[in-house]
C-alpha cells in the first residue's frame, strides 16, 4: 500500500478579484522509502500541495477537488482534531521560509523539546539530550550551547536546519521536505541530504522533496514529478525524467541549469511558457544613474570588520559570553564588479553583508565606500551611503512590510526618492514585476499571497526600483526555479554591463558564484580564508576548505540541452 | 541589566521630584483647605492664623521645598481633616486597597485573557460574537451605575452579599486582612467584578486582536505542522507573542486600579486609599494628597520598570 | 464574495477607486460593520442636526418649566398637561432633546479627547520606541509623571490656569477644550506605551531594516511601515476609551470644570439619572444610558471590524 | 441589642473642640456631655449642670454642677474641669472659640459652682453652649491631650472620655466607630442598646442599599428623591423633619461690575426684588424637593428663637412685576450674569440652582450656572468671584441674632465674615451688640424684627426654603430627630 496518495488534488484561493487555482488535478503517490522529488517553477504550487496534505493550507485556500490518502485511509477530508493527531506524528512537514517558522520567543531547544515530548514519551532531560543530538546531526557545531539560543541568533541556513530538526525529532512516516538546503552551503547539504536517504532507507520514511536544485534531484530522488502552473506536467523514475525528458517544460527547465564548468556570458533562457526571453536593459536602466568611478577601481574597501555577538547573557559584562561572528575580515569590491561571498552556512556572510549596509554596528574595523569612510556605528551609516546601496535580504518574507501592498513596496523607493510619480509611477513598477516574472497583476495583493519564490522576486524588484549603485544580493535566487533564476541573473548582469553596478553577491550555490562573479571570497567560521578572481578559484583552490567546498559540488555529468545524465 | 535598574531608579527619583512639583502648583486649584478646616463662625483672625501656620501663604514652590525637607526625615505631615499622620493613614488604607486591586486584577487578567483566546479562536462562532458585544456593556456604563446595580441586585433583592464595607478583617502583622474571613472574601466579591470588568474588556480584546494577528504568522502554522497540542498552541506559542501590549496595559490598569479605584471604592464604600483620596481632594486636605500622589508615582515608576523588564524577559530580540 | 475584476482603465476616479478598494469591499460585505456603521452615523448627525430634529431647547432655560419634572415617558404631565415622548429629567428638560443635544457635547468631548490622545500617544509612542535613548527616557518619564495625576487633578489644574488667562466671557467656550485637554492628558500615556512597546519589537523586523536601506527617513518608516503594525491594540484601546472619556467629561463638569449643568451631555444626563435610579423616575437614567451603551457598542464593532479589515491576512 | 447606623461623613476626629461641624458635635454629643443640653424638642435643659442663673448686671453666668457624675475613665467631674474645658476650648487652635467670644474668665467657686464671666450682658449664653463637651482635665493632662488636636495628632483625636450615656470602645476613622453604653452614667436609661456601631457611607445609594438589605438600622440622609420608595419599602420607614438650614440666594451688593465687566445690577434694590418674584420656590419644593422641604421668608427658619412672626410671608412669585422692576431699574432687556453654585454641599443644591437659572432667564435674567464642589466654593466667594450666590446657613444657635452676626453686619474681621457681597447698613450694625447683650425678651425681639424687616426690605438675600431632614429607619426602631440633625443615641430603642 502507497504511503501517500494524491489524487485529482485541487485547491483554490478564492480572493474577490479572482479565485486563483493553484493546484489542478495533480497526482503523486509516496512509497515507504520513497523520496519523491518535486520541481517545477517557482509558484507552480509545489508548496501548496504540501500545505494541503498538512491540511494546513493558508486562509482563503481550501482543497475543492481530489482525495488525499495516508496508508489508503483519506485524510483530506479529516475534522481539525483528527488532523492534529496525525501531525508531527505520522506527516511532518518542513516549510520553505525557515526564517519565520520558529517562533521567536522561544529558545530553539525549547521549541524541540516541546516537539518531542509531544510526541514521545521522554522526560524533559530526555528529550533535550534528544534536542541536542540532533542539532548535532543536522551540522550545527556547538549544540549544546545552541539549543539555549533564540531564532534570531541564528544564521539563515542555521535556522533551516533545526526546522528540519523539528519535523525530524517526532519520528514521523512520512515527511515533506520543502526546499530544505535552499540556505545551506554544499557541504551541510549533503550531510542534510544523506540523514534523509538514511531516514528512508532504515526507516522506510516517505519522502516528499521539494527543490529547484536539480542536482539534488539527481542525487537523491527516486521519482520525481514535475509541475507548471498549477499541474503535473510529468512524472516518473528521476533518471527517465532528468535523462529524457519528454515534456517541453521539463526539456526547458534542465536547459536552464547553470553549468558549473564553463563560464558562460549569459544564463540560456527557457523559452517554454513563451514569457520573457530577454528584453532591453535600456527599459529597466531609464534614468538609472550610471556609476561615475572608473570601473576596475576600488569602490568598497573593507579593513578588519569583526562583529561579535552576545552569547551568554550575565549581569556582570565580564560573565558575558561572546560569539565571534565576522573575525576581521579584509577585502575590496571593485567598481563594476561582482564580489561573491560564500562559504559554509553560518560563517558570517550575512552578517558581513549587514554590515556593509549600515544594519549592525561594526566591532571593529572600517568600511570605505568611494574613499569615503562609511563604517557603521549604532546611529547608522551617512545618508548619502544609504541612497548608493540597496540589499536584498536572505529572508525575502520578513524583509517585506505585511501590511503593505505589493505595488507599493516596489513603488516605496522610487516615490521616496522621487525619481517618477503618477502614472509613470505606476508603469515603472508594473514593468518591474513584470521583469521578475510576476506580472503586473501581482501588484495588488499583499505578500503573504505569494509563494517563497515569488517574494523573493519581490524584494528583488524593490532592490531594483531604488537604482543603487551597489547591490549586496543575500542568497537573492535561493528560492527560485533555475529558469526564473536564469532570468533574474541576467538581469543583473546586463545592468552590471551597462550601468557598471556593483554587486556583493552572497549564495552557496557554487555554479552560480561561478557565473555570476568576477571575484569571490571563501569564508568559514567567520574568518575571510581566501579571495581570488573566480577562474582561479575554481580551477586552483588554495585553501583547504575551499577545496573541500568545490569538490562536494554536485556534478552533473553530461548537461545537455536535452537531459542530463545522472551521476 | 543592574546598570540599567540604576539608572531608572535614578530617573525615579527626578520622577519623584517633579511629580511633587507639579502637585503642588496643581493643589491652589483644588481649594483652600481653611475653609473646610474651620467652623462657620471663624473670624478673619482665624483663617489668616491658620493659612499661617498651615505655610499656604507661602508660594507653592515654597511649600514643596518644606515639604520635600520633612519628607526626607520621613515625615510627611498631618492630614488636615482627619489631624493624624499622613503615613499611618496611608498605611491603614493601603492593604484594603491592594487586596481588592489583587483580586479584581486577577480576575480581569485570567478571564480576559482566557475570554480574548477564546473568542480569536472562535472568531466567527456565535458564543464569541456575543461575549464581544456583551463585553461592552461593561466598559459603556459607568462604573458607578455597575456597581450600584450590583448592590441592588445581590445584596438587597437577593441579600447574598454584603452591599458596602470589607466585612470582618484580621490584622497579621499591621497587615489588615479580609482574605482569611468568610465575610471578608464575601464583601470582595460584588467590588471586584465591577472593578476589574472594565480591564477584563480591555485585555480581553486586547488578546483576541493580537492573537488573530498572531494566530496567521508561520510559526503557527508550523508549530501546528510539528503535532502540537491546541492548547500548547493557542495558550503557549499564540498568547506568548500578544504578551507585549498586553502586559503594557495590564500594568497601567493594575496601576491605574490600586490608584484611582476612586467610584467602585465609594460606591462600596470600601475603605482603601482611592477613598482616601477622594475625600483629600474634597477637603483639600494637601499633605494627604501630596504624600499619595508621591505613592503613586513611585508605584507607577515601579510598576513600569517592571513591565520594561518584562518586555525583555519575553521577546528576545529586544536583549542587546 | 468575487466580483468580476474591474475593467483596467487608465485613470479611474478616486471615488471608484475607493469604492473599489479592499476595506470597502469588506465593508460591502459585513452587515455588522454596515450596521454599526450606520448606527454610529445616525447617532452623529442626529447629534449634529439636534437643533432641527429636536422638539424643545433644553439649553435654553427660558423656555423650560419645572413643573414639567419628571414627566413619564409618553404620559401628559399632573400639572401642566404636557406629554414627552420619553419622559422630562427634574428640571422639566424634554430628554429625547437633551439627548440629542446632550450627545453633541459628549461626542465631541468624546471623540476629540480620544481623538488627541491617540495622536499625542501614538506620536510619542513611536518616538520613544524607535528613536530610543536618551529621547526615549525623557518620553517616558514624562509619562510616569503624567500617570501619577488622575483627570479630577489634570483638568482642575488646566481649568484653574485656562480661568487665570482667558477673560470671563469667554470661559464657557474654554470650557469644553479644558475637558478635552484634562481627558486626552490623562490617556495618552496608555496610548504611548502600548505604542512603544510594540514599536521596539517591530523595529528589529527586517521590513523595517530594508525600509531604511531605501533610505527613509525616520518619520515616514514609523509612519508608513511600523504604524501600520502596531495600530490594532492602539484601536482596541481607542474604541474602548471613548465611552470612558464621555463618562469622565460627566465626572469633570461635576467638579465644575466643564460645560455648565444647564447644558447638561449624555454623560451628565446619565450621571443627573443616577440620583433617579431607585425613585421611580428611570426613564431619566434610562434612555441617555442606552443611548451611550448602543454609541459605544457600534463604534466598538465598527473598530473590531476595522482592525480586522486593515489586516490582510485576516480577510 | 446591638444598633448600626450610617451617615456621610465620619466624624473627622474624636476631639470635641478641634472641629465645630454637625458630624462632629453631633456624634460626640452621645460621648461628651456639656453643662446644659438641649432636649427632643431643642429646648435648652440642665445636664452636667443642674442649675444656671444671671450674675447680676449682666457679669455672667453662674452654673451648679451635678454631683456624682463620672467620666468613663471612672474620674470624678468637678468645676476644674470645666475650667479645664474653657481653656482648652477656648484656645487659638480651637475651633469653637467663638463661643467663648463674650467670655472673660471662669472662675471656679466650689468644686461644684462655676461663674462664667462675660465682657457684656449674654442673655442667651446658654444656648450657645449647648455643644461646649467637658473634658476630664485629669485624663488630657495623663495623656498629653491638654491642647487641641488639629495641626497636630494627639491622644483626644481617636480616643475620648466623657461622661455621657455612651464610651467610645473602638475607633477606626472612615471605617467603623464602635460605641457602648456608660454603666456609671447619671442619668436616667431610655435605650436599650448594648451596642452601637457607627459607619460613615458616603455614596447615598449605598447607604438606601444598606438599610434595605437590613444591615444598617438607620440612615442619615435620605436623598429626597428616595424618601418616597423607602416609605413604600417593606420594613424601612423614613423619619421626615425640617432643619434648621435656610437656603437663600445672595448678591454682589458693591461690586462696582460684574464678572463679564458689565456694571453691577445687583447693588440696585429693585433687581434683587425682581430675582425674589422671578424665583417659584413652591415649584422647586414641589418637583426637586418632592415637597420635603419648607418655604422660608427669612434667614432663620420659624422654629428659631427670635423668628419675627409678623414676617413670614415671601414675595410673591409674579413675573409680570419682576420684568416691572427690571425695566424700572433700567434693565429692560434683562442682563447676563453669572450665578455661583454648589453641587456636594446642599440637598439638591446644582438641581435647584439650575431651576432657578430657568425662571430667571424667564424674566430676562440670563444666568450662567457656575455649580462646583464646596473646597473650591467659599474661596472663589471670599475673594469676591460672583455676581449671585448660593447659600445655606444654620444657625449655631438656633437663635435669629446668628446670622445677623454672620451674613448681615458690614464685612470685618470677626463679625460679617461671610457677608460676601458687601451688604452694609450701619443702623443693623448698630443693633447687633444691643441683640446680644438685651436680657429682656420682648426688647430684643423688636429689635430683631426690625432688622428682619429691613433685611427683607433691602432684599439682602433671597432665602428661598428651609432644608428637609430625612432619616431611613428601619422599622422597630425608634428614635428622635431633633432639628440640628444631631443623632442622639440615648432615645434610641430597638425591638
Ligand atoms: N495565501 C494565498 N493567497 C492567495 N494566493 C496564494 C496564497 N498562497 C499561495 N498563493 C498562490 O498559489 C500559487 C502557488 O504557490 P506555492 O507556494 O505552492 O508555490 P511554489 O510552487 O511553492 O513556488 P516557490 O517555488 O516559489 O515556492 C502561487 O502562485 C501563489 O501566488
Ligand atoms: N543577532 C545575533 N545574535 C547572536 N548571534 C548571531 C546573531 N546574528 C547572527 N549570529 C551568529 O553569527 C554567525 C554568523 O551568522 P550569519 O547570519 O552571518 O551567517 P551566514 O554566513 O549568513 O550563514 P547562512 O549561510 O546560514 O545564512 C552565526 O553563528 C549566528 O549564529
Ligand atoms: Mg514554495
Ligand atoms: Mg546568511
Ligand atoms: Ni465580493
Amino acid at each position: 500500500m502507497a504511503l501517500l496518495e494524491i489524487e485529482n488534488l485541487t485547491v483554490q484561493f478564492p480572493t474577490r478579484r479572482e479565485t486563483f487555482v493553484a493546484v489542478k488535478d495533480a497526482h503523486l503517490t509516496v512509497e515507504p522509502g520513497q523520496i519523491h522529488g518535486l520541481v517545477g517553477e517557482s509558484g507552480a504550487g509545489k508548496s501548496t500541495i504540501g500545505a494541503a496534505v498538512m491540511g494546513l493550507l493558508d486562509p482563503p485556500g481550501k482543497i475543492t477537488g481530489g482525495v488525499i490518502r495516508f496508508r489508503g485511509e483519506e485524510i483530506s477530508g479529516l475534522d481539525a482534531e483528527a488532523m492534529a493527531s496525525l501531525r508531527g506524528r505520522k506527516i511532518s512537514m518542513i516549510f520553505q521560509d525557515p526564517l519565520t517558522s520558529l517562533n521567536p520567543l522561544f529558545t530553539v531547544g525549547q521549541q524541540l523539546v516541546e516537539t518531542i515530548r509531544a510526541h514521545l514519551h521522554l522526560s524533559e532531560t530526555e528529550a533535550l539530550a534528544r534536542a541536542i543530538n540532533l542539532i548535532d546531526r543536522v551540522g550545527i557545531p556547538d549544540a549544546r550551547a545552541r539549543v539555549n539560543q533564540y531564532p534570531h541568533q541564528f544564521s539563515g541556513g542555521m535556522r533551516q536546519r533545526v526546522v528540519i530538526a523539528l519535523a525530524l525529532c517526532s519520528e514521523p512516516d512520512v515527511i515533506i521536505a520543502d526546499e530544505p538546503t535552499t540556505a545551506l552551503d554544499v557541504s551541510i547539504q549533503a550531510q542534510i541530504l544523506d540523514l534523509i536517504k538514511g531516514l528512508a532507507r532504515e526507516r522506510r520514511v516517505g519522502v516528499i522533496l521539494i527543490t529547484h536544485d536539480m542536482g539534488v534531484i539527481a542525487d537523491t530522488t527516486d521519482v520525481v514529478t514535475v509541475m507548471y502552473r498549477g499541474e503535473v506536467v510529468e512524472s516518473g523514475p528521476t533518471a527517465r525524467v532528468l535523462g529524457a525528458p519528454s515534456h517541453p517544460y521539463t526539456k526547458s527547465l534542465i536547459a536552464a541549469v547553470p553549468r558549473p564548468t564553463v563560464k558562460l556570458h549569459r544564463f540560456p533562457l527557457i523559452d517554454y511558457g513563451g514569457r520573457v526571453t530577454g528584453f532591453a536593459i535600456a527599459d529597466l536602466a531609464r534614468n538609472w544613474p550610471k556609476s561615475t568611478g572608473e570601473r576596475g577601481a576600488p569602490l568598497i574597501e573593507i579593513e578588519g570588520i569583526s562583529k561579535r555577538f552576545v552569547s551568554k547573557q550575565a549581569i556582570l559584562p565580564s560573565r558575558r559570553g561572546y560569539f565571534t561572528a565576522v573575525d576581521s575580515a579584509s577585502f575590496t569590491i571593485r567598481q563594476g564588479e561582482v564580489f561573491g561571498l560564500v562559504g559554509e552556512s553560518g560563517s558570517g556572510k550575512s552578517t558581513i553583508a549587514r554590515m556593509i549596509a549600515g544594519l549592525y554596528p561594526v566591532d571593529g574595523g572600517t568600511v570605505r565606500y568611494g574613499g569615503r569612510d562609511v563604517t557603521a556605528t549604532t546611529r547608522g551609516v551617512p545618508d548619502w551611503y544609504r541612497r548608493e546601496i540597496q540589499m536584498i535580504f536572505q529572508d525575502p518574507y520578513s524583509s517585506l512590510n505585511p501590511r503593505m501592498r505589493v505595488d507599493e513596496i516596489v513603488a516605496e523607493p522610487a516615490r521616496h526618492h522621487g525619481l517618477l510619480k503618477g502614472q509613470a509611477l505606476r508603469n515603472r513598477v508594473a514593468e518591474l514585476l513584470d521583469r521578475v516574472g510576476l506580472g503586473a497583476e501581482a501588484g495588488v495583493k499583499f505578500p503573504h499571497e505569494f509563494s517563497g519564490g515569488q517574494r523573493q522576486r519581490i524584494s528583488i524588484a524593490r532592490a531594483l526600483a531604488t537604482q543603487p549603485r551597489f547591490l549586496i544580493c543575500d542568497e537573492p535566487t535561493s528560492a527560485l526555479d533555475v529558469s526564473i533564476q536564469a532570468q533574474i541573473l541576467n538581469i543583473l548582469k546586463d545592468l552590471q554591463d551597462h550601468l557598471g553596478l556593483t554587486m556583493l553577491f552572497i549564495s552557496h550555490d557554487l555554479p552560480v558564484v561561478r557565473q555570476m562573479c568576477d571575484r569571490v571570497g571563501v569564508m568559514k567560521d567567520g574568518k575571510l580564508v581566501e579571495v581570488a578572481e573566480t577562474e582561479t578559484l575554481f580551477e586552483a583552490p588554495q585553501h583547504p576548505y575551499t577545496q573541500h567546498l568545490l569538490s562536494l559540488m554536485p556534478r552533473l555529468d553530461g548537461l545537455s540541452d536535452e537531459g542530463l545524465a545522472v551521476a | 541589566m543592574v546598570s540599567y535598574i540604576f539608572r531608572r531608579i535614578l530617573q525615579s527619583v527626578l520622577v519623584l521630584l517633579v511629580v511633587g512639583l507639579v502637585a503642588f502648583a496643581m493643589f491652589r486649584f483644588v481649594g483652600d483647605p481653611v475653609d473646610t478646616m474651620l467652623g462657620q463662625e471663624r473670624t478673619v483672625q482665624d483663617i489668616e492664623r491658620l493659612r499661617e501656620s498651615l505655610g499656604l501663604n507661602d508660594p507653592f514652590f515654597v511649600q514643596y521645598w518644606n515639604f520635600l525637607g520633612r519628607a526626607l526625615q520621613g515625615d510627611l505631615g498631618i492630614s488636615y481633616r482627619q489631624g493624624r499622620p499622613v503615613a499611618e493613614i496611608i498605611a491603614e488604607r493601603l492593604p484594603a486597597t491592594l487586596e481588592l486591586a489583587a483580586v479584581s486584577g486577577t480576575f480581569a487578567l485570567l478571564m480576559g485573557i482566557g475570554l480574548g483566546v477564546f473568542t480569536a479562536i472562535r472568531r466567527h462562532g456565535f458564543s464569541a460574537n456575543a461575549i464581544m458585544a456583551l463585553s461592552l456593556i461593561g466598559v459603556s456604563l459607568p462604573t458607578f451605575l455597575i456597581g450600584i446595580l450590583l448592590i441592588y441586585l445581590f445584596a438587597v433583592e437577593l441579600r447574598w452579599l454584603p452591599s458596602f464595607g470589607r466585612g470582618e478583617t484580621v490584622m497579621v502583622g499591621g497587615w489588615s486582612t479580609g482574605f482569611l474571613t468568610q465575610s471578608g472574601l464575601i464583601a470582595l466579591i460584588l467590588p471586584s467584578i465591577t472593578l476589574g470588568l472594565y480591564q477584563m474588556t480591555l485585555i480581553m480584546r486586547l488578546v483576541r486582536s493580537e492573537m488573530l494577528e498572531v494566530m496567521r504568522q508561520d510559526y503557527i502554522r508550523f508549530a501546528r505542522a510539528r503535532g502540537l497540542s491546541q492548547r500548547a498552541i493557542h495558550f503557549r506559542h499564540a498568547l506568548k507573542n500578544t504578551l507585549v501590549p498586553v502586559i503594557t496595559v495590564t500594568g497601567l490598569q493594575l496601576g491605574s486600579i490600586i490608584a484611582f479605584a476612586i467610584i467602585t471604592e465609594t460606591v462600596f464604600q470600601w475603605p482603601g486609599v482611592g477613598l482616601l483620596f477622594i475625600n483629600a481632594i474634597q477637603f483639600v486636605d494637601i499633605p494627604v494628597m501630596a504624600a499619595y500622589l508621591m505613592l503613586i508615582s513611585v508605584m507607577f515608576v515601579g510598576i513600569n520598570l517592571i513591565v520594561d523588564l518584562l518586555y525583555v524577559a519575553i521577546d528576545p530580540r529586544l536583549r542587546s | 464574495m468575487t466580483d468580476t475584476p474591474a475593467p483596467k482603465t487608465v485613470a479611474r476616479s478616486r471615488l471608484a477607486m475607493t469604492w473599489d478598494s479592499d476595506v470597502a469591499h469588506a465593508f460591502r460585505h459585513s452587515p455588522v460593520a454596515m450596521i454599526s456603521f450606520a448606527v454610529t452615523a445616525i447617532l452623529i448627525l442626529s447629534a449634529v442636526f439636534a437643533p432641527l430634529i429636536a422638539p424643545h431647547d433644553p439649553f435654553n432655560p427660558a423656555t423650560l418649566n419645572l413643573m414639567n419634572g419628571f414627566t413619564p415617558p409618553g404620559e401628559a404631565n399632573m400639572f401642566t398637561g404636557e406629554s414627552f415622548v420619553l419622559g422630562t429629567d427634574d428640571q422639566g428638560r424634554d430628554v429625547f432633546s437633551t439627548i440629542l443635544y446632550g450627545l453633541r457635547i459628549s461626542l465631541f468631548v468624546g471623540f476629540a479627547a480620544v481623538g488627541f490622545a491617540m495622536v499625542l500617544g501614538i506620536t510619542l509612542g513611536l518616538i520613544a520606541g524607535y528613536v530610543g535613548g536618551l529621547v526615549e527616557t525623557i518620553i517616558m518619564r514624562v509619562a510616569d509623571v503624567q500617570l501619577t495625576f488622575p483627570a479630577i487633578l489634570v483638568a482642575m489644574l488646566i481649568f484653574g490656569i485656562a480661568k487665570g488667562i482667558t477673560p470671563p466671557e469667554y470661559r464657557n467656550d474654554v470650557a469644553i477644550w479644558v475637558l478635552i485637554i484634562a481627558i486626552g492628558l490623562s490617556d495618552w500615556v496608555q496610548f504611548a506605551r502600548v505604542v512603544r512597546g510594540a514599536t521596539m519589537v517591530e523595529k528589529s523586523k527586517e521590513y523595517v531594516q530594508a525600509a531604511r536601506l531605501i533610505g527613509r527617513s525616520p518619520a515616514a518608516i514609523m509612519l508608513r511601515h511600523i504604524l501600520p503594525n502596531v495600530l490594532s491594540p492602539v484601536l482596541v484601546i481607542a474604541t474602548i476609551s471613548l465611552a470612558l472619556a464621555i463618562i469622565a467629561e460627566a465626572t469633570l463638569s461635576f467638579l465644575g470644570v466643564g460645560a455648565p449643568p444647564t447644558e447638561p451631555s449624555l454623560g451628565t444626563l446619565i450621571r443627573i439619572g443616577q440620583s433617579f435610579l431607585f425613585s421611580g423616575e428611570w426613564w431619566i437614567l434610562f434612555f441617555p444610558a442606552c443611548t451611550l451603551l448602543v454609541l459605544a457598542l457600534s463604534v466598538n464593532l465598527l473598530g473590531d471590524w476595522l482592525r480586522d479589515a486593515l489586516n490582510p491576512r485576516l480577510r | 441589642e446591638t444598633f448600626r447606623w450610617a451617615s456621610t461623613t465620619d466624624p473627622q476626629t474624636m476631639d470635641p473642640h478641634a472641629v465645630s461641624s454637625t458630624p462632629v458635635l453631633g456624634f460626640l454629643n452621645n460621648v461628651y456631655e456639656g453643662l446644659v443640653r438641649r432636649g427632643r424638642d431643642m429646648t435648652i435643659e440642665a445636664s452636667l449642670a443642674t442649675a444656671w442663673e444671671p450674675l447680676p448686671e449682666g457679669a455672667g453666668w453662674r452654673f451648679t454642677l451635678r454631683e456624682g457624675v463620672t467620666f468613663h475613665d471612672g474620674a470624678a467631674f468637678t468645676a476644674e474641669d470645666v475650667r479645664f474645658s474653657y481653656e482648652r476650648a477656648s484656645s487659638e487652635a480651637s475651633d469653637v472659640r467663638s463661643w467663648f467670644a463674650p467670655v472673660s474668665d471662669v472662675v471656679v467657686v466650689d468644686d461644684f459652682t462655676v461663674d462664667i464671666l462675660t465682657t457684656a450682658p449674654q442673655p442667651i449664653f446658654p444656648d450657645s453652649i449647648a455643644n461646649w463637651m467637658i473634658m476630664d482635665s485629669g485624663w488630657a493632662a495623663a495623656n498629653d491631650a491638654t491642647g487641641v488636636a488639629r495641626d497636630v495628632e494627639n491622644f483626644a483625636t481617636l480616643n475620648a472620655n466623657g461622661t455621657a450615656a455612651f464610651r467610645l470602645v473602638s475607633r477606626q476613622p472612615d471605617l467603623e466607630t464602635v460605641l457602648e453604653p456608660f454603666d456609671g452614667w447619671w442619668g436616667e436609661v431610655e435605650h436599650n442598646i448594648t451596642q452601637a456601631i457607627f459607619t460613615p457611607i458616603q455614596n447615598d445609594a449605598t447607604a438606601v442599599a444598606a438599610l434595605l438589605s437590613g444591615e444598617i438600622d438607620m440612615i442619615n440622609p435620605v436623598p429626597v428623591q428616595d424618601a418616597a420608595r423607602i416609605e413604600a419599602g417593606d420594613g424601612v420607614s423614613v423619619l421626615r423633619g425640617i432643619e434648621t438650614r435656610v437656603i437663600m440666594l445672595g448678591f454682589a451688593h458693591d461690586h462696582e461690575t460684574l464678572q463679564n465687566g458689565a456694571p453691577n445690577p445687583f447693588s440696585d434694590v429693585r433687581v434683587r426684588r425682581a430675582v425674589a418674584q422671578a424665583v417659584n420656590v413652591d415649584a422647586i419644593l414641589q418637583t426637586i424637593m418632592r415637597g420635603s422641604a419648607e418655604p422660608a421668608s427669612q434667614l432663620v427658619p420659624p422654629s428659631s428663637r427670635g423668628f419675627s412672626t409678623g414676617l413670614d410671608t415671601r414675595p410673591p412669585l409674579d413675573p409680570d412685576a419682576a420684568r416691572a422692576l427690571l425695566a424700572e431699574a433700567g434693565y429692560p432687556d434683562g442682563f447676563d450674569f453669572t450665578l455661583s453654585c454648589t453641587n456636594d454641599r446642599y440637598i439638591n443644591d446644582e438641581a435647584v440652582c439650575q431651576a432657578v437659572v430657568g425662571m430667571l432667564a424667564q424674566v430676562g435674567m440670563t444666568a450662567t450656572l457656575e455649580a462646583g464642589p464646596v473646597s473650591n466654593y467659599w474661596p472663589e466667594l471670599r475673594a469676591g468671584n460672583f455676581d449671585m450666590y448660593l447659600l445655606g446657613w444654620s444657625p449655631g444657635t438656633f437663635d435669629a441674632e446668628h446670622p445677623l452676626r454672620f451674613l448681615v453686619h458690614t464685612a470685618g474681621d470677626a463679625l460679617g465674615t461671610w457677608n460676601f457681597g458687601g451688604y452694609s447698613n450701619p443702623r443693623i450694625d448698630a443693633l447687633i451688640p444691643l441683640i446680644q447683650s438685651e436680657i429682656d425678651d420682648s426688647a430684643r425681639q423688636a429689635m430683631l424684627d426690625e432688622t428682619a424687616a429691613t433685611i427683607q426690605e433691602d432684599m439682602v438675600y433671597v432665602p428661598l426654603y428651609v432644608e428637609p431632614l430625612l432619616w431611613g429607619v428601619r422599622d422597630g426602631v425608634s428614635l428622635t430627630q431633633r432639628p440640628d440633625n444631631f443623632f442622639i443615641l440615648r432615645w434610641v430603642t430597638v425591638d
